[in-house]
């Protein structure tokens, strides 16, 4: 699809800001607090913060919250009565502030939960989600996306990306049907595209590896002691595949409250020892060097192998949050 | 019902239960709701996740035919949360139901072959699903043999059904137990699957082999197959990983590149040998 | 409006308080319908987490009662409940969990009346204090929240 | 600093050891624990402010078991979960070799955990000022504000289990949150699973932590769960008198005084 | 789920009265999991019961909740019947409809409620009942009895006379204890040794009798019914044997100013002794650590003179181990040494003694013969003063409790001094007069009015000499507090008792609890006096606390009585509310981490270790088990366990869970 180009004026942004808002749409933007800068539901313009390089969590939970009810039921003595915990009627989420890693890791996700078995709770949410990223001007030593296909300045799943030039004000780039829908029921605020370049505005992302290449040579690298070796200090949490955009594993837990009660869908980790544990005891992934493996061919082989997309968009989240300091980069370029 | 909510399970009532063997029992269910039941249809290989609302999934197989309409079984053993709740439940108790998936034996490409069934303990019902199958089409195939081991004579399971196809005349069946798991009165085989298997020595010629069982049983039973002569990719197997979702995913019952959800539970040699050791 | 009525749970020794709470019926004073037992056979055996549980599952209230001190039928079982519950009401306090709302007494076989006391009291007390609403939001919040 | 790596090189040297687990560099400037094997890879070891993560952690892991006989480097927080450790029958003096750091960072080496008591006799486990009072800050809100301030805190974890990962002393091979017959804590990370989650982790390290800071130096999302446990120590202190592990002592919880004083129960 | 049976009973009018049961009983029938519901007159009575028996077999019924009074009263009936039927007894539970509910309130809706609430409580445990069996462990019909001291002499002899094998071990080369150093014994002035030497005779000649002296327990493991105690015989250095007790041995040893102990000091003895004349066995010992052989290398005088050649240096000790079924501790008490006074002057004049040490002066066997003569020169005293509580009842220096015997033996040593110093002047220092017990009261009497002994009521600040005489000064608060002083002889203390050195340590041999002054607890102090908190060991006498002689013969034979019940059985049967630590599959094995919390805060000592092997036998980890012969069921390491790895059968995590559950939600 054609991309439009648009300028915003920086005092613009507020305008759309809360435009959205009266358009009774939720929006989510990036808050900061003393030692977290999180995707929080915002009702003002003000207690949106510009000063971060990316959130500690990811923007997944919107789409694929962290807890999710798949239905509830009610049962008596002769019957099981199931309702459907519908995600028909979700208002219309507007994920402010995403970068472009951000918006990128919805394409593996939604991968994901279609195939076969599409997943109408994910997609019905899914489809109610604008992305408005903002570009990368700044990155820090755990940036790759340029290393896994994308760039600060990647327009791949955003429906509108704003680029913030010299003068303070953005060029946005609409990129999608949400997108030119947006901009269409706030035509005030875009203003013809700027003649600035995008480029010279963007982070300078070093590039430390090639995706396609490292997939070539991950594909004979199932047994290697790099696995254990690079997973050593790693304590078996599961914070990365927490805050990481792209992981969606889950677990399905019953919640249950005398004779009524709900099915959850709740976050798992690979990195959990009880993860793929038999209730027989024997365990198909026995230390935390399979697990790192299984977490590393994942996102670098399998997923791109299967959908085309790697599961991995280079935000570094995983390696900033480690408790033991654990760098995916630094594994991934080991190989 | 056909919820587009693919979490929302099949309401299924438990029209008969079996204790089999010690800690195993049989369930026959029948949907509670009848488009559902007409509009229902399996292959043998499937599985699918049974509940108790309030207590949770487990996986296991289908284990009745899918030649046999109406009803489905299965077979479990009684070991975690789930597995305890389900075994509490009496006949008449209406369970949850998701399914059926994942892959299928290629039954329809063994017309005119020979069968070997080998199995080892609570890993018969996979197989008894596809046994039966063949049966309901008996004059599809040549020559049928069963081999079914446990550790106990007290832990083989359908133990009706071992007399039923002991006493037909086209099937062979040998049934072994561990060493010091026979009773006085016991007539068959006493050893482990593996070694009664190649004492037993069926002809790979025109032969496909269909092995079930432990992880242990199945390490030892592939060199045998292999003496024997099949190749292969004569041979299948079902994995048993851990499993949550049922239709990939989850993310937990990978192997290497595979999800067995879908891209299993059913292996052949060939594939299984590709696979990494991850199951 | 119907007067509130709190859901009060009774955590009890075998030994003393239960056969307190006999002894209280065998003398038949009275006491609120409010308060239910629940029989363990030591107060060393009440896990911190069932209290917790008793809040969650919508409790307004919750008295744990059992032996005095050096009287417990397994010498020192109540010795270490109380150390439980000194270090759990710490606990609890600091996060803002109502501890009035937990009573805590020694009741022996033969203080019949004392029980219907602490009942009444702790009713009352609980009453006083209202629902226990903040909880329930917590406890609830799936129920409204999780797929909106 | 050179003590330590010449001490190292010697115990992989002799094969006394067959690891060093201590502090390297880390990504951008964090420290973090390698694991040497080889005499020549000693020359990575560092040791400064930045080194907080709690080692002793990985004393307990079975990977880390499976590479032979640890030695360990230990500033006195590592120490002071070490000797814990042992009081919890998890370590035997024969199982490691201890390269103690003293806050002045000078090697200095224990032969046994009753060497270990007799250092950390002169390093009592202090709360800080400053978290006394934030703590006496919480405590001072009315009740309902409280909660309502803890359930905000708590509201951001998602259950990554960091804090429990971090922690030495959260050692058992399955948690009680991974137990469900019955199903103590919900596996779900909502409001209502995440205050018992961390309700259930304070009282499990009551009278046991020593007050590392590892699981919150750990969560990443930054809640401030050493405040729990911070206060707990305080209230033993307050109630049965100064902490510290002590070898053949029993753990705070698991004795009692027939004279414990409270005020609640009537 | 489940076939469970809800029986509501209506107690006559005693729970219909104010609760709806029909009501309770459509309620419980509507419960899922309950097969069968329905209400009735009296439950209890044999139609009701049949009612449960014929239910159980009608509807294969598999568990079963009786509604009716408290599971005090009649859960033992409702379980019987169960078991009647071929139900575990185990999978019946009571909802308490009448003590909890209809005898507490009023009849209304709520009562109601609160009676379904409490049933479906149950019924909701009940799902998660395991079937259980008693508990059957077997019995080792041979008793071990710690101290030949009066206690241990008359345990050992009453349950050697019930017919049982007893085991008796003393530390000292004779049993006898205490007793054997009193002179005469109050309230009846009776000889002490001739009233003990006979049974102490009895002891040594009693074919049920094992005596081991100068032995010690060493350890003990097990628990009731099948303990193994092993026992350190120390090097006697004879052999008993070939020695006939000719005491040429004695006689000749060149080492003779040994203070002996049995004469608390006042007396000697030589380093190859017999403690008394009258020592059960009266064959020497050789005290090792005086004997010149021994210190020096040279000397084997005895051995020269033996003519038996029963003398043995090389012996060392032995160590001996028994299988018993139950242990009676009769380890006696001691007294306080007094120098902790130093304003008493005990320890510095020589003529301040221990009520002990009077004793021995006035022993007809003692160092004087009977008469009473001060240690420093062997006058007769004039004046003597008696001082009691002499550590007693005194919470800042000595013990804060009462000593229990020292008012009486005080009033009789003033007595006996009377009697052999007629013109002598004696006095007593005392706090109160505790003279409670059999003729006690009109013995003290009896020494003020008829031996005029003068008893002031006060106490003593200091005793000092002065040309040769003990200043004792005092107050009488009798007199506006007055200040007293005395010119006496001699100064008797009536000091303290206190538990036995060494006793701490024993406890914990044993694991039995003692308290802080290391008096062994007894398991319940008004119900279980001579049982311990650990079955299968019982207290006779004064290692509990101080006692006098009646009472630790009573006490004695209690302990022999509980001895002889237990050994009535072949074996033991116990509720099975124990706890269990869980197994689960390898690699784990058990949830268990081995952090043994559970056993320090198990009041039993019940738990211990228990390794896991590999198939190869490789051990890879020890986890706790729990001795369910030692285990009481409180449950106190259940919720102290963090990883839930210890549940308690009868009240299990899941069922504790459900309860609550169910009582909150419908």
């Amino acid at each position: 699809m054609q991309i439009d180009n648009y300028l915003i004026r920086q005092t613009s942004l507020e305008k759309l800001f809360n435009n959205l808002i009266g358009n009774g749409k939720t929006v989510f933007a990036p808050q900061a607090s003393e030692k977290r800068i999180l995707f929080e539901k915002v009702k003002a313009f003000s207690e949106i913060t510009d000063n971060y390089l990316v959130t500690t969590n990811a923007a997944k939970s919107v789409v694929f919250p962290r807890t999710e009810k798949l239905f509830s039921y009610k049962k008596t003595k002769e019957t099981t009565e199931i309702t459907d915990a519908s995600t028909e009627a979700v208002p219309e989420v507007v994920l402010w502030g995403t970068r472009p890693c951000d918006a990128a890791a919805f394409i593996p996700l939604t991968d994901t939960f279609n195939g076969d078995y599409p997943d109408i709770l994910y997609n019905n949410r899914r489809g109610k989600v604008y992305l408005l990223s903002f570009s990368c001007a700044t990155c820090d030593e755990y940036c790759f996306c340029t290393s896994v296909n994308g760039s600060p300045g990647n327009t791949a799943g955003s429906d509108i990306l704003f680029t913030k030039l010299s003068t303070g004000d953005y060029l946005a780039e609409v990129i999608t049907e949400k997108g030119k829908k947006l901009v269409a029921e706030n035509q005030t605020l875009f203003e013809a595209a700027p003649e600035e370049e995008k480029e010279p505005n963007l982070a300078k992302v070093k590039t430390y590896f090639n995706q396609d290449e490292i997939q070539a040579k991950l594909q004979n690298l199932f047994e290697n002691p790099v696995w254990d070796e690079k997973s050593r200090a790693c304590l078996g949490c599961g914070s990365c595949a927490f805050v990481c955009p792209v992981c969606s594993c889950f677990d399905i837990q019953d919640e249950k409250h005398g004779s009524k009660g709900t099915r959850l869908r709740c976050w798992d980790s690979c990195g959990f020892s009880l993860f793929t544990l038999h209730t027989s005891g024997h365990n198909p992934r026995e230390t935390q060097g399979a697990r790192w493996r299984q977490r590393i061919l994942h996102k670098f082989l399998y997923m791109p192998d299967k959908s085309k997309v790697a599961g991995c968009v280079g935000c570094g989240r995983c390696s900033r949050v480690c408790p033991a300091d654990i760098n995916i980069l630094e594994t991934v370029t080991s190989i | 019902m056909n919820n587009p909510n693919i979490y929302i399970p099949y309401l299924m009532r438990i029209e008969k239960i079996t204790q089999e063997a010690p800690g195993v029992k049989t369930f026959r269910l029948k949907f509670e709701n009848k488009q559902e039941a007409e509009e229902f249809e399996f292959k043998a290989g499937q599985f699918g996740e049974y509940s108790i609302v309030g207590v949770g999934e487990s996986t296991f197989c289908i284990a009745s035919s899918p030649t046999r309409k109406g009803y489905i079984e299965c077979t479990f053993r009684q070991v975690g949360r789930v597995t305890s709740a389900l075994a509490s439940a009496e006949e008449g108790d209406v369970i949850g139901f998701r399914g059926p998936y994942g892959n299928t034996f290629p039954i329809d490409e063994w017309k005119g072959k020979n069968l070997v069934f080998i199995a080892g303990g609570i890993a018969l019902p996979p197989m008894r699903c596809v046994i039966w199958n063949a049966l309901d089409l008996r004059e599809n195939f040549e020559d049928i043999t069963i081999v079914y081991g446990a550790r106990t004579v007290a832990d083989l399971v359908y133990k009706h059904e071992l007399e039923e196809w002991g006493n037909r005349p086209d099937i062979k069946l040998v049934t072994t137990v561990d060493p010091g798991g026979e009773t006085p009165d016991w007539k068959g085989e006493i050893g482990f699957v593996p070694s009664v298997l190649e004492k037993v020595a069926p002809s790979a010629e025109n032969t496909i082999a269909i092995v079930c069982g432990p992880p242990i049983m199945i390490k030892f039973t592939f060199p045998v197959l292999e003496k024997l002569g099949f190749a292969d990719h004569n041979i299948y197997t079902t994995l048993e990983n851990r499993m949550k979702c049922g239709f990939g995913k989850c993310g937990r019952c990978n192997v290497g590149e595979k999800y067995v959800c879908i891209d299993g539970p059913v292996f052949s040699g060939e594939e299984l040998k590709l696979l990494p050791a991850e199951y | 409006m119907t007067e509130f009525e709190p859901k009060i749970v009774a955590f009890v020794c075998n030994w003393c308080t239960y056969a307190g709470a006999d002894l209280t019926g065998t003398s038949r004073i009275k006491y609120a319908q409010n308060v239910k037992i629940i029989r363990f056979p030591c107060t060393g055996r009440i896990d911190f987490m069932l209290l917790l549980k008793a809040f969650g599952e919508g409790a307004d209230g919750i008295i744990v009662s059992g032996c005095h001190p050096n009287d417990c039928h397994y010498t020192s079982g109540n010795f270490h409940a109380r150390r439980r519950w000194i270090m759990f009401r710490g606990l609890l306090d600091l996060l803002g969990i109502d501890v009035r709302r937990i009573q805590y007494s020694w009741v022996s076989a033969a203080e019949g009346a004392k029980w219907a006391d602490v009942v009444n009291t702790t009713v009352t007390a609980i009453r006083e204090l209202g629902p226990y609403t903040d909880y329930a939001k917590v406890a609830n919040y799936l129920e409204k929240e999780a797929n909106v | 600093m050179n003590e330590l790596i010449q001490k190292a090189k010697s115990l992989l040297e002799s094969d006394t050891v067959q690891v060093v687990i201590g502090y390297g560099k880390g990504s951008a400037d964090k420290t973090r624990a390698i694991f040497l094997t080889k005499p020549e890879d000693c020359d990575q070891l560092l040791f400064d402010s930045r080194c907080v993560q709690n080692l002793a952690v990985y004393l307990t892991k079975h990977e880390i078991k499976h590479l032979g006989k640890p030695a360990i480097v230990a500033p006195i927080p590592v120490l002071r979960s070490i000797l814990q450790l042992a009081v919890e029958n998890q370590l035997k003096e024969s199982d490691l070799v201890i390269l103690g750091v003293s806050p002045e960072s000078k090697l200095i080496e224990f032969d046994s955990f009753g060497a270990i008591e007799l250092f950390l006799n002169a390093y009592k486990i202090q709360i800080d000022e400053k978290y006394k009072a934030t703590i006496d800050k919480i405590k001072a809100m009315p009740v309902s504000e409280r909660f309502a301030f803890w359930i905000k805190e708590l509201e951001p974890c998602f259950k990554c289990y960091a804090c429990r990962a971090a922690c030495p002393l959260c050692y058992c091979p399955k948690c009680t949150v991974e137990n469900n017959q019955p199903q103590w804590i919900p596996a779900a990370s909502h409001l209502l699973g995440n205050l018992e989650w961390h309700v259930m982790r304070a009282m499990h390290l009551a009278g046991r932590c020593t007050d590392c800071e590892a699981c919150y130096n750990a969560c990443p999302m930054g809640i401030p769960i050493h405040l729990l446990t911070k206060s707990m120590l305080q209230d033993v202190e307050e109630h049965f008198g100064p902490y510290g592990p002590s070898v053949g002592k029993r753990n705070t919880l698991s004795s009692f005084n027939p004279d414990d004083k409270e005020s609640f129960i009537r | 789920m489940s076939k469970i049976g809800v029986f509501i009973c209506h107690c006559g009018e005693n729970i219909s009265a104010t609760v709806n049961c029909g009501k309770v009983a459509e309620v419980a029938g509507k419960l899922e999991g309950v097969a069968y519901s329905t209400d009735y007159k009296y439950m209890c009575s044999d139609p009701g019961q049949t009612i449960i028996k014929q239910m159980i077999k009608e509807k294969g019924l598999d568990g079963v909740v009786v509604a009716a009074c408290s599971p005090r009263m009649h859960e033992p009936t409702f379980r019987k019947a169960c078991s009647e039927a071929g139900l575990n007894p185990y999978l019946c539970e009571m909802a308490n409809l009448r003590e909890h509910c209809s005898w507490v309130h009023d009849k209304s809706d709520a009562t109601t409620q609160k009676a379904i609430d409490i049933v479906r409580t149950l019924v909701e445990k009940v799902k998660h009942n395991k079937p259980l069996s008693t508990i059957k462990v077997p019995v080792t019909k041979k008793a071990l009895v710690i101290g030949g001291g009066i206690a241990g002499i008359q345990a050992s002899l009453d349950i050697a006379n019930a017919g049982h094998q007893v085991v008796l071990v003393e530390k000292e080369p004779s049993i006898g204890g205490h007793m054997s150093q009193l002179s005469e014994t109050f309230p009846t002035l009776d000889c002490s040794q001739c009233i003990l030497t006979p049974r102490m005779v009895e002891v040594a000649q009693h074919p049920n009798i094992t005596l081991m002296t100068y032995a010690e327990l060493e350890k003990l493991d097990g628990f009731i019914g099948n303990f193994k105690a092993t026992i350190r015989k120390k090097a006697k250095s004879i052999d008993e044997k070939l020695c006939t007790g000719c005491g040429l041995c004695t006689t000749k040893c060149p080492t003779k100013k040994i203070p002996s102990e049995f004469n608390e000091g006042l007396g000697f003895r030589t380093a190859i002794y017999v403690p008394f004349p009258q020592a059960v066995p009266n064959k020497p010992v050789i005290d090792k650590l005086n004997c010149q052989y021994y210190l020096k290398g040279k000397c084997k005088v005895c051995e020269k003179v033996c003519p038996t050649g029963a003398i043995r240096f090389d012996q060392e000790d032995e160590l001996v181990e028994l299988e018993v079924g139950a242990v009676v501790v009769a380890t006696g008490f001691n007294i306080m040494t007094t120098s902790e006074f130093p304003e008493y002057g005990y320890g510095k004049y020589p003529d301040v003694i221990t009520g002990l040490q009077f004793e021995r002066l006035a022993s007809a066997s003692g160092p004087t013969l009977g008469e009473i003569r001060r240690p420093s020169d062997g006058k007769i005293p004039e004046k003597i003063v008696f001082i009691a509580c002499a550590g007693s009842r005194d919470p800042a220096k000595g013990k804060p409790y009462c000593s229990k015997i020292c008012c009486m033996y005080t009033a009789k040593h003033a007595m006996l001094y009377q009697h052999k110093v007629h013109h002598g002047e004696s006095y007593v220092f005392y706090m109160d007069i505790r003279a409670a017990g059999k003729n006690y009261d009109e013995f003290t009497r009896r020494a003020i009015v008829e031996d005029k002994v003068n008893y002031l009521r006060g106490r003593v600040s200091k005793v000092y000499e002065e040309n040769g005489k003990l200043i004792v000064k005092g107050v009488d608060t009798l007199l506006n507090a007055k200040p007293v002083e005395i010119e006496v002889d001699m100064v008797v203390l009536a000091s303290a008792g206190v538990a036995n050195p060494g006793s701490e340590e024993l406890a914990q041999k044993m694991h039995i609890s003692y308290d802080a002054y290391n008096f062994f607890s007894e398991a319940h102090p008004k119900l279980k006096p001579v049982e311990t908190n650990t079955a299968g060991i019982y207290l006779a006498g004064a290692c509990q606390a101080p006692k006098d002689i009646p009472e630790t013969v009573a006490a004695a034979s209690g302990a022999a009585a509980k001895v002889a019940i237990l050994f009535s059985q072949n074996e033991l049967s116990r509720e099975p509310v124990v706890a269990v630590v869980n197994r689960s599959a390898p690699p784990l094995y058990s949830t268990c981490v081995g952090c043994f919390m559970c056993a320090t805060a198990c009041p039993y000592s019940a738990i211990g270790e228990e390794e896991i092997k590999d198939r190869k036998g490789n051990v890879i980890k020890k986890v706790a088990k729990v001795n369910p012969g030692l285990c009481q069921g409180c449950g106190t390491c259940v919720a102290f366990c963090r990883s839930k790895s210890i549940d308690l059968d009868g009240y299990t995590n899941e069922q504790m869970y459900s309860e609550v559950m169910a009582l909150l939600n419908e």
